[in-house]
């Protein structure tokens, strides 16, 4: 009977919106509807991904997922604004189309086979000392010292934090692999 | 110091005294004038929260200031919006007409940045609509005397929105109630009310709303109500860069719109007008108004969109003495012998 | 701006509002353009002669900053007698070896200073002498040489003088000639930026990293430099030139650089010279003036930061654990040592080569001549995929089974799953937080080379007894290096906040070091990166600072922190006259406080803090010690700013117009085409066009410019895997102008085929006058605007334009050209199969291509081939 | 919205001013529509209009032929009436995006909307003129059902133009710009569809009302139809071409077959047949072209943006 109080053609006769255009015609739902991100477990202070303009994004998150990430009204950069990619910033970090697995393929392979994380990063450090060990250049003809291997590269950099940066030009080098190159130069 | 008393920090001047909240909850705009009279239907009406049944205590009505003259078509808004209502994408098809991809509102669609190309005839400096080369709108092919390289392009872009009428004939015709007026004065449906009957569609005098193809309810853009209802602002003003949509209440915003007005007239740009901010236009004035550099049809807008609940009334007259004549046809027609 | 870096281009709206006037300068009528209040479409690639035009406009008006430049710049600095301009040469310096120049000719007169950046090796300057010990002690002491000067800028060898006759022909008429820009237009451009510009106004340059993807790209930026410094706008306020950087850490990977030639802080990596010790490696890189003179304290700082208590004064502090370089190892060299099987593992971290760098199929042709390849990124990108559905495998040329190389796809966390720094195009690092635990096997590459490094750490100490002397003598550097970073949570995820402690370095007590003037060279300091630290000084992550911008000056230096010193401008004792005091209230921005006798105002100066402006230093002073108080480029070697560059550049000290590698006109400014020290590549793969006037070049009549959008990516590893962005920018196309169209027949939204000499894409054709013919020396030019962040993956796929492009490089920086080449195209979508490899054999043969085509005037690559072991160039220039 | 594009084919970049010839040239956003185009669906909603239509007039009908003892019309009258309102409101059931709502149609009474009115017409009407059906098959209550048919009779003459405020109160110009001679189309359509059911359904003896209700109805629909294109000035260009254009002269050439028809249809039971036939036929087909005109006007942005732009503020 209560749900029937709410009848809005009651409200229209007995309330202050006679045609039914606003107050008498809203719903229980309307009435209970928020923004997400009040629902949200923290806000966390974070970067755009993408370019180099550096817009301060807020990440909203809820039972350990991220629910929305809009910009940071605070930066003096940003001044809370994003760009088309800075607000798609969601869709990147939860894209179902990410991958969670591990994907190897062997040599002559013409499918991706599983491979757990643990084991992979075993086979990686195997190669490394392999290859480190088949191409190391001690000194060259004249007994200049060169100490490196010419047999490791790497690509990439520009959208990792100035921390793998560091880890990554640190065991490189330590390692003697010189050709360490990244997207400042292409 | 910014009118409604928030500290005006030269760069977050703007940005910051737009932000609804608490403190505007009573509405700075004097006291409500009485919904009754003759504007119930159309033309101006200065509260129509009020009209629709909300108390004095609703907030300022609050809508959207679209300057075109400062968007850069970066389509943050497009994304933004759709990020924050969990919109899918509706399809991946170049339509050629130049970066507008998305082409037009919809029911996953609330924002669309429209992309105009036009060339400047040096002499007369009339603007030429380039249109789509090869087909579509009128196009004029460059006379080759004019020296080419001396040819001025001018790239018009803006970002449209559902305008959340004073009078919103989508609200007006809805069977079910579903369409209301908020109480920050803006139009939204109640997805939980909406069985899909589309009578909004047709009567949106923009061309709007529309009904989903799955789901098959109508979907607008509801300016946001539920970060309103946090104190949030809208997500596609939130993330505009320029700061071309420009989220307020609506008394400031007009306010703003004619000084900016002022400005780009004083600067020779005269070819800027305002559009949706008169309360005495075919639909009460718009709560989403904007600033455009050329006629409103350029854009894809209507040039004198009116709400024809106007006409109501005559409209329901003459189908009653439609209908009177029907049902004396029949009678006249046993009138006669029983031949 | 508007297209790449919308959010920052807020302030060139800012700046509008407060009548500021924005000129845009494009081959493309753009989105910014849209903006702009001039537009100034150009041919792509004639930049130089335009800048030079201002230039010339500039010196011959006499509208540059006369106080500025006489006491700011070298231009007082009289060069070396044997110094001949390009104008003398008709197209080259003196100094040519046919293929590079030997730069001794460029020198100031008097004294050598060693460039701040660039090529910096300068050991044939430094020790031609066989004794390489001798010459490093007695540097110490010895008095500093100074060049001579000669301020009333009139000497005829004095660097404003060689400015002037560089430019004199850099008339309005050639740059209409070149560029296509009518003498109308360039003159509105002259007038505005003259007019903005002394001590009460000042104009700022802004470019997208585009700019520098040219055969003299580095030249574009030193054109502009030169105009900065002439007009006065470095240093200051509202000037300076702004590199628009395109990923979110950029400046990041080249301050702490994951690339060949730098060590963290732009100390350079050493190179392979004769017993080369620490103390040689700073005498050959430190420079006499300035602040590489403390080169020393930051290299024994991270010797210390990276090898602790191993590295002591005894051993050099582990000096001869850093593998030495032998001239250029860039990526394009390395991709070559792949196909040539010397490279055998390849870690692709966060990048797409496969689709993302030029001449793509030369990447691919690397890839799949690998031993192994790891590739770490958040989708599944073409280089992970180039095996199973790259363009090879879809036209045929390859299967699957025929590649042999081993790749292991390992998913990377995203910003959101991990802590750390991004350093922003400021040079600013902020701190984003982990919000949430990455899923699966998703892990940061902190984690994963924290945990590599760890593995095989343990792998090597397990098996030291089986190896040989020889084998443990190198695997020294790795059982000694610093590599114990606290662990969080379940997937152990190393702590970001103790790594970025250790790139703010710490005293000999272990606290938190607060400023690089603090670093020294005797062991007792650590630093992984000198320019970062401050970061943590007082034990505060100053990254992660997020002091409201409203609570702040408009300088905000409360948010996040900017290396050096948190400094927002650098340069910025350039915004006080000589005498300290600003050059006008309106531009204040750091001024000489006479009573506190301290260098004072809105931003951390860019200056010793109480060396007064008079200060003048002592005949045998050195580094910092030795700049005058009114030398406010700290970092150069004589303190001024260089108009002209007489070290550190392979191609020249001053700008000059040259033809990009491909272009259809002939270089009317000398009978030298091309930039002449250009580094090429002699590939089959690689083969260049002809251009200007020689037979064939009409084979590619038109001119073609990537480009990018605001709806992807670069690569579009981020965004074309995005149904929010995917939809609003669906697929390839080129854009061009209808007066083309009609020339070749091309339908709005048809399909049409680019092709060059190493490949043929295919788009839909996007008919648009933004896009102009221009005249160019009688002829008119069509431009074709090609985007390029597709490829065959994702949501919306597409050809990647790197397809077309070949491998054509700055010789410095070694950064090749994608922003002018030539092309034709016409009608229809292209062939597949093997008709694909005909239509470009066809092109190649009317062209009449081989292998020396376009590398005439400058053989340079002719044996820039794998350098084997036995090979006896052991010098640091490229030969 | 893609998946809308097949609606909308027409306009996609076609030149709005071919092959149109007193156009005048016009300026829009690539050719694309102003307004959109109504989603209803084909055969539902000119189907829901035109049996609403004929259950009115049917209706009137049925409750005359009972005053003035014409048992078998009246039969055939209210047994119309309800079957046309029936199927109206399922057609109008089956339109809806979310069937299972239909029930909302009665959430609200907005007077501003002629839905919401019509639903509260067409609800009472069709469960009335049910009931009277049910007594008049069953014969149950047939006193009640006489007073219960005379309570829908009532409501009848609004069945048959409540549609046409329904159509005229959107932005779509066809409909709107002829929203006062629509309302007269629509009536004549009822009575001519009427007239034409009762002429071949009931027994010719009585069908003399349903025959003259089947020649004025049909004269009356083709006079209402040709004023509304002559007052309709730019609008009635989409009613002369295309598929409304021919529909329209069908159903025109059926109306004149279905009054001709219906004064010789009292001596031949065939041509009473064919009365019905065509007389139905061209209330549908009525209907069915008055709906694919306006559907041409909301897709072409010429009717849109020439009116407004050249008649300024709309007093028209």
């Amino acid at each position: 009977m209560r749900e029937w109080l709410r009848w809005p053609v009651l409200r229209q006769l007995t309330g202050s919106d006679p045609l039914g255009r606003g107050q008498a015609a809203r719903s229980a739902a309307t009435d209970r509807e928020h923004a997400r991100t009040e629902d949200a477990d923290e806000v966390v202070g974070s970067v755009c991904p993408y370019c180099a303009v550096g817009c301060a994004q807020r990440v909203y998150v809820r039972d350990g997922a991220v629910t929305q990430i809009e910009g940071d009204p605070d930066s003096p950069v940003s001044r809370g604004r994003l760009c088309p990619k800075g607000s798609a910033s969601r869709s990147l970090v939860t894209s179902p189309a990410r991958r969670t697995r591990v994907a190897y393929r062997r040599p002559y392979g013409t499918e991706w086979e599983e491979l757990d994380l643990d084991t992979a990063v075993d086979m990686i450090a195997e190669r490394v000392i392999r290859t480190r060990d088949e191409t190391w250049q001690e000194t060259d003809s004249d007994g200049t010292r060169l100490r490196r291997t010419m047999g490791i590269a790497s690509l990439g950099g520009a959208t990792l934090d100035n921390e793998e940066n560091y880890l990554m030009k640190k065991l490189y080098t330590a390692l003697g692999a010189i050709q360490i190159e990244n997207q400042a130069r292409i | 110091m910014s009118p409604d008393g928030a500290a005006e920090h030269p760069l977050f001047g703007l940005a910051r005294a737009a932000q609804p909240g608490g403190d505007v909850r009573t509405s700075a705009s004097g006291p409500v004038d009485s919904p009754a009279g003759g504007n119930r239907l159309s033309g101006p009406l200065a509260d129509p929260s009020a009209e629709a049944g909300y108390s004095e205590r609703h907030p300022e009505r609050m809508g959207f200031f679209t300057d075109t003259s400062v968007c850069i078509g970066c389509k943050a808004c497009e994304v933004a919006c759709k990020e924050w209502n969990l919109l899918e994408e509706d399809g991946l098809d170049l339509t050629g007409m130049s970066y507008d991809n998305t082409t037009e509102l919809g029911a996953t669609t609330w924002r669309h940045v429209a992309f105009v190309e036009q060339r400047i005839d040096p002499s007369t400096r009339a603007r030429v609509d380039i249109g789509m080369p090869g087909m579509g709108a009128p196009s004029t092919t460059p006379e080759e005397g004019a020296d080419s390289d001396a040819t001025e392009v001018r790239w018009l872009m803006s970002s449209d929105v559902c305008k959340h009428c004073t009078h919103a004939a989508c609200l007006d015709v809805c069977p079910t109630g579903a369409l209301i007026r908020s109480e920050y004065g803006t139009v939204v449906v109640q997805d939980d009310v909406c069985n899909g009957c589309g009578y909004c569609v047709p009567a949106c005098p923009y061309g709007v709303i529309d009904i989903h193809p799955d789901n098959g309810g109508a979907f607008k853009c509801t300016l946001c109500q539920d970060r309103l209802g946090s104190g949030l602002a809208p997500a596609c003003a939130t993330a505009c860069p320029t700061e071309s949509i420009q989220y307020g209440p609506l008394d400031q915003l007009r306010q703003r719109a004619e000084q900016r007005l002022e400005q780009l007239h004083e600067q020779g740009m005269t070819e800027a007008r305002l559009y949706g901010q008169d309360p005495t236009d075919g639909v009460g004035g718009d709560g989403a108004f904007f600033l455009l550099l050329d006629e409103p049809e350029v854009y894809g807008l209507p040039p004198d969109p009116v709400v024809t609940t106007r006409d109501l009334p005559a409209m329901a007259a003459h189908a009653a003495i439609a209908a009177a004549t029907a049902a004396l046809t029949v009678a006249a027609c046993f009138l006669g012998g029983r031949r | 701006m508007a297209e790449a870096h919308p959010v920052g281009f807020q302030w060139v709206m800012e700046a509008k509002r407060r009548g500021a006037k924005v000129i845009h300068i494009d081959p493309r009528f753009t989105r910014t353009s849209a903006m702009a209040d001039t537009f100034v479409p150009l041919r792509a690639g004639s930049d130089i002669a335009l800048l030079g035009g201002l230039i010339n406009y500039v010196l011959r008006g006499g509208h540059y900053f006369h106080e500025y430049v006489a006491a700011y710049t070298n231009a007082a600095t009289i060069v070396d007698e044997s110094y001949a301009d390009t104008e003398d040469l008709d197209g080259v310096f003196s100094g040519f070896t046919g293929s590079g120049y030997d730069q001794s000719s460029w020198y100031y007169q008097g004294a050598r200073i060693n460039p701040a950046a660039g090529e910096r090796d300068q050991w044939n300057d430094v020790f031609g002498s066989p004794d390489p010990d001798r010459a490093a002690s007695e540097g110490e002491s010895t008095p500093r040489a100074e060049p001579e000067t000669d301020p009333s800028l009139t000497h005829p060898r004095c660097v404003f003088q060689i400015l002037k006759r560089h430019f004199a022909r850099y008339t309005p008429e050639l740059v209409e000639q070149l560029c296509g820009i009518d003498r109308r237009r360039f003159h509105e451009v002259a007038e505005a930026l003259v007019a903005n510009s002394g001590r009460e106004r000042t104009t700022a340059f802004a470019y997208a990293v585009g700019w520098t993807h040219h055969t003299v790209g580095v030249q574009y930026i030193r054109a502009a430099s030169i105009l900065q410094l002439l007009l006065g706008n470095i240093g200051r306020p509202g000037g300076g030139i702004l590199a628009l950087r395109g990923h979110a850490s950029i400046q990041g990977s080249t301050d702490i650089p994951t690339l060949f030639d730098l060590l963290p802080g732009y100390i350079p990596m050493p190179q392979a010279h004769p017993n080369l010790s620490l103390d040689g490696f700073v005498a050959t890189n430190a420079a006499d003036k300035g602040y590489w003179g403390n080169i020393r304290d930051y290299v024994v700082s991270l010797l210390k930061a990276w090898w602790g208590e191993y590295a002591t004064a005894e051993n050099d502090f582990r000096f001869d654990h850093l593998p030495r370089l032998t001239g250029d190892h860039g990526s394009f060299r390395t991709v070559i040592d792949q196909i040539e099987g010397g490279v055998r593992g390849y870690f692709v971290i966060g990048e797409n080569p496969a689709v993302g760098t030029a001449n793509a199929h030369q990447q691919r042709m690397g890839l799949a001549n690998l031993d192994w390849l790891v590739v770490r990124d958040l989708n599944m990108i073409e280089t992970a995929t180039f095996w199973k559905n790259g363009p090879e495998i879809d036209e045929g040329e390859t299967t699957p089974s025929e590649i042999g190389t081993e790749v292991f796809f390992l998913p990377a966390a995203a910003h959101t799953e991990k802590d750390g720094t991004f350093t922003n195009t400021q040079r600013m690092l902020q701190w984003h937080h982990k919000a949430v635990e990455p899923t699966g096997d998703q892990r940061s590459d902190l984690w994963f080379f924290y945990h590599l490094g760890l593995r095989i750490k343990s792998k090597l100490a397990a098996r030291r007894f089986e190896r040989d002397a020889r084998q443990r003598e190198r695997d020294r550097p790795v059982l000694e290096l610093t590599w114990d970073y606290p662990t969080e949570g379940e997937i152990a995820e190393p702590s970001a906040d103790a790594v970025l402690r250790e790139i703010n370095g710490t005293d000999a007590d272990g606290r938190a070091l607060s400023s690089y003037t603090l670093l020294r060279s005797d062991g007792s300091t650590r630093s992984g990166c000198w320019i970062y630290c401050g970061v943590y000084a007082g034990e505060i992550n100053r990254a992660a600072r997020r002091e409201p911008g409203e609570r702040q000056s408009w300088v905000a230096p409360e948010w996040g922190w900017a290396w050096p010193a948190n400094r927002r401008i650098l340069y910025n004792r350039a915004a006080a006259d000589p005498q300290g005091r600003p050059w006008s209230d309106r531009k204040a921005y750091v001024w000489w406080d006479a009573e506190q006798r301290r260098w004072t105002g809105h931003d951390v100066p860019d200056f010793d803090a109480t060396k007064p402006p008079d200060y003048l230093p002592a005949a045998d002073a050195h580094g910092p010690d030795a700049l005058r108080g009114t030398d406010p480029f700290v970092m150069q070697g004589d303190g001024l700013g260089w108009l002209y560059a007489p070290a550190g550049l392979r191609d020249g000290p001053l700008p000059t117009h040259y033809e990009p590698q491909e272009s259809p006109l002939r270089n009317t400014l000398h009978s030298t085409q091309r930039n002449p020290a250009r580094q090429l590549y002699h590939r089959p793969e690689n083969r260049y066009q002809p251009s200007g006037a020689e037979p064939g070049a009409e084979v590619f009549p038109y001119v073609f410019t990537t480009f990018r959008l605001t709806e992807h990516h670069t690569a579009g590893g981020m965004s074309r895997w995005l149904p929010h962005l995917a939809e609003l920018a669906p697929a390839m196309f080129f854009e061009l102008s209808p007066e083309l169209a009609a020339e070749r027949e091309l339908v709005h939204l048809g399909w049409a085929t680019v092709i060059t000499a190493r490949g043929a894409i295919e788009g839909r054709v996007l008919i648009t006058q933004r896009i102009r013919p221009l005249r160019s020396n009688g002829r008119t030019l069509h431009q074709i605007g090609i985007p390029w962040h597709w490829g065959p993956n994702g949501l919306t796929t597409g050809d990647a334009a790197n397809e077309l492009l070949g491998v054509a490089l700055d010789p410095t920086v070694h950064i090749m050209e994608t922003k002018a080449g030539t092309c034709d195209i016409r009608p229809g979508s292209r062939p597949r199969g093997a008709e694909l490899g005909t239509l470009l054999a066809t092109y190649r043969a009317r062209a009449g291509i081989t292998e020396d085509t376009g590398t005439e005037d400058s053989p340079s690559a002719a044996d820039a081939r794998y350098p084997d072991v036995s090979d006896t160039d052991g010098g640091g220039d490229e030969s | 919205m893609k998946a809308r594009a097949d609606r909308g084919a027409g306009a996609e970049g076609s030149d709005r001013s071919a092959g149109h010839e007193t156009r005048e040239p016009f300026r829009s956003y690539y050719g694309r529509p102003i307004i959109k185009e109504p989603t209803w669906k084909v055969p539902d909603v000119p189907a829901y209009l035109y049996l609403g239509g004929m259950a009115g007039a049917s209706s009137v009908m049925g409750a005359l032929a009972q005053l003035r003892g014409y048992s078998r019309l009246r039969r055939v009258g209210l047994l119309c009436a309800a079957g046309g309102s029936g199927a109206s409101v399922l057609a109008l059931i089956h339109d809806l995006g979310r069937p299972r709502r239909f029930l909302n149609m009665l959430r609200v009474f907005k007077p501003t909307s002629p839905l919401s009115v019509g639903s509260w017409i067409l609800a009472p009407f069709s469960a009335l003129s049910g009931a009277v059906a049910v007594s008049e098959l069953t014969g149950f209550a047939r006193p009640l059902a006489r007073v219960v048919a005379g309570f829908a009779a009532v409501l009848a003459p609004a069945m048959t133009t409540y549609t046409a405020v329904l159509l005229a109160d959107t932005a779509v110009p066809g409909w709107h710009e002829t929203r006062r001679e629509l309302p007269f189309v629509f009536a004549f359509s009822s009575v001519a569809a009427a007239g034409a059911l009762g002429t071949g359904l009931a027994p010719r003896s009585e069908a003399a009302p349903a025959r003259r209700m089947a020649v004025i109805g049909s004269l009356g629909e083709l006079l209402a139809s040709r004023v509304l294109e002559q007052r309709a000035g730019r609008i009635a260009e989409a009613y002369r071409t295309g598929r409304a254009g021919t529909t329209l002269r069908t159903a025109r050439v059926l109306a004149a077959g279905c009054a001709l028809g219906a004064l010789f249809a009292r001596r031949s039971g065939s041509v009473a047949v064919l009365v019905a036939a065509s007389g139905t036929a061209a209330s549908a087909a009525t209907r069915y072209g008055v709906f694919e005109a306006g559907r041409e006007t909301a897709r072409d942005p010429y009717y849109t943006v020439v009116p407004q732009r050249q008649d300024g503020r709309s007093e028209r």
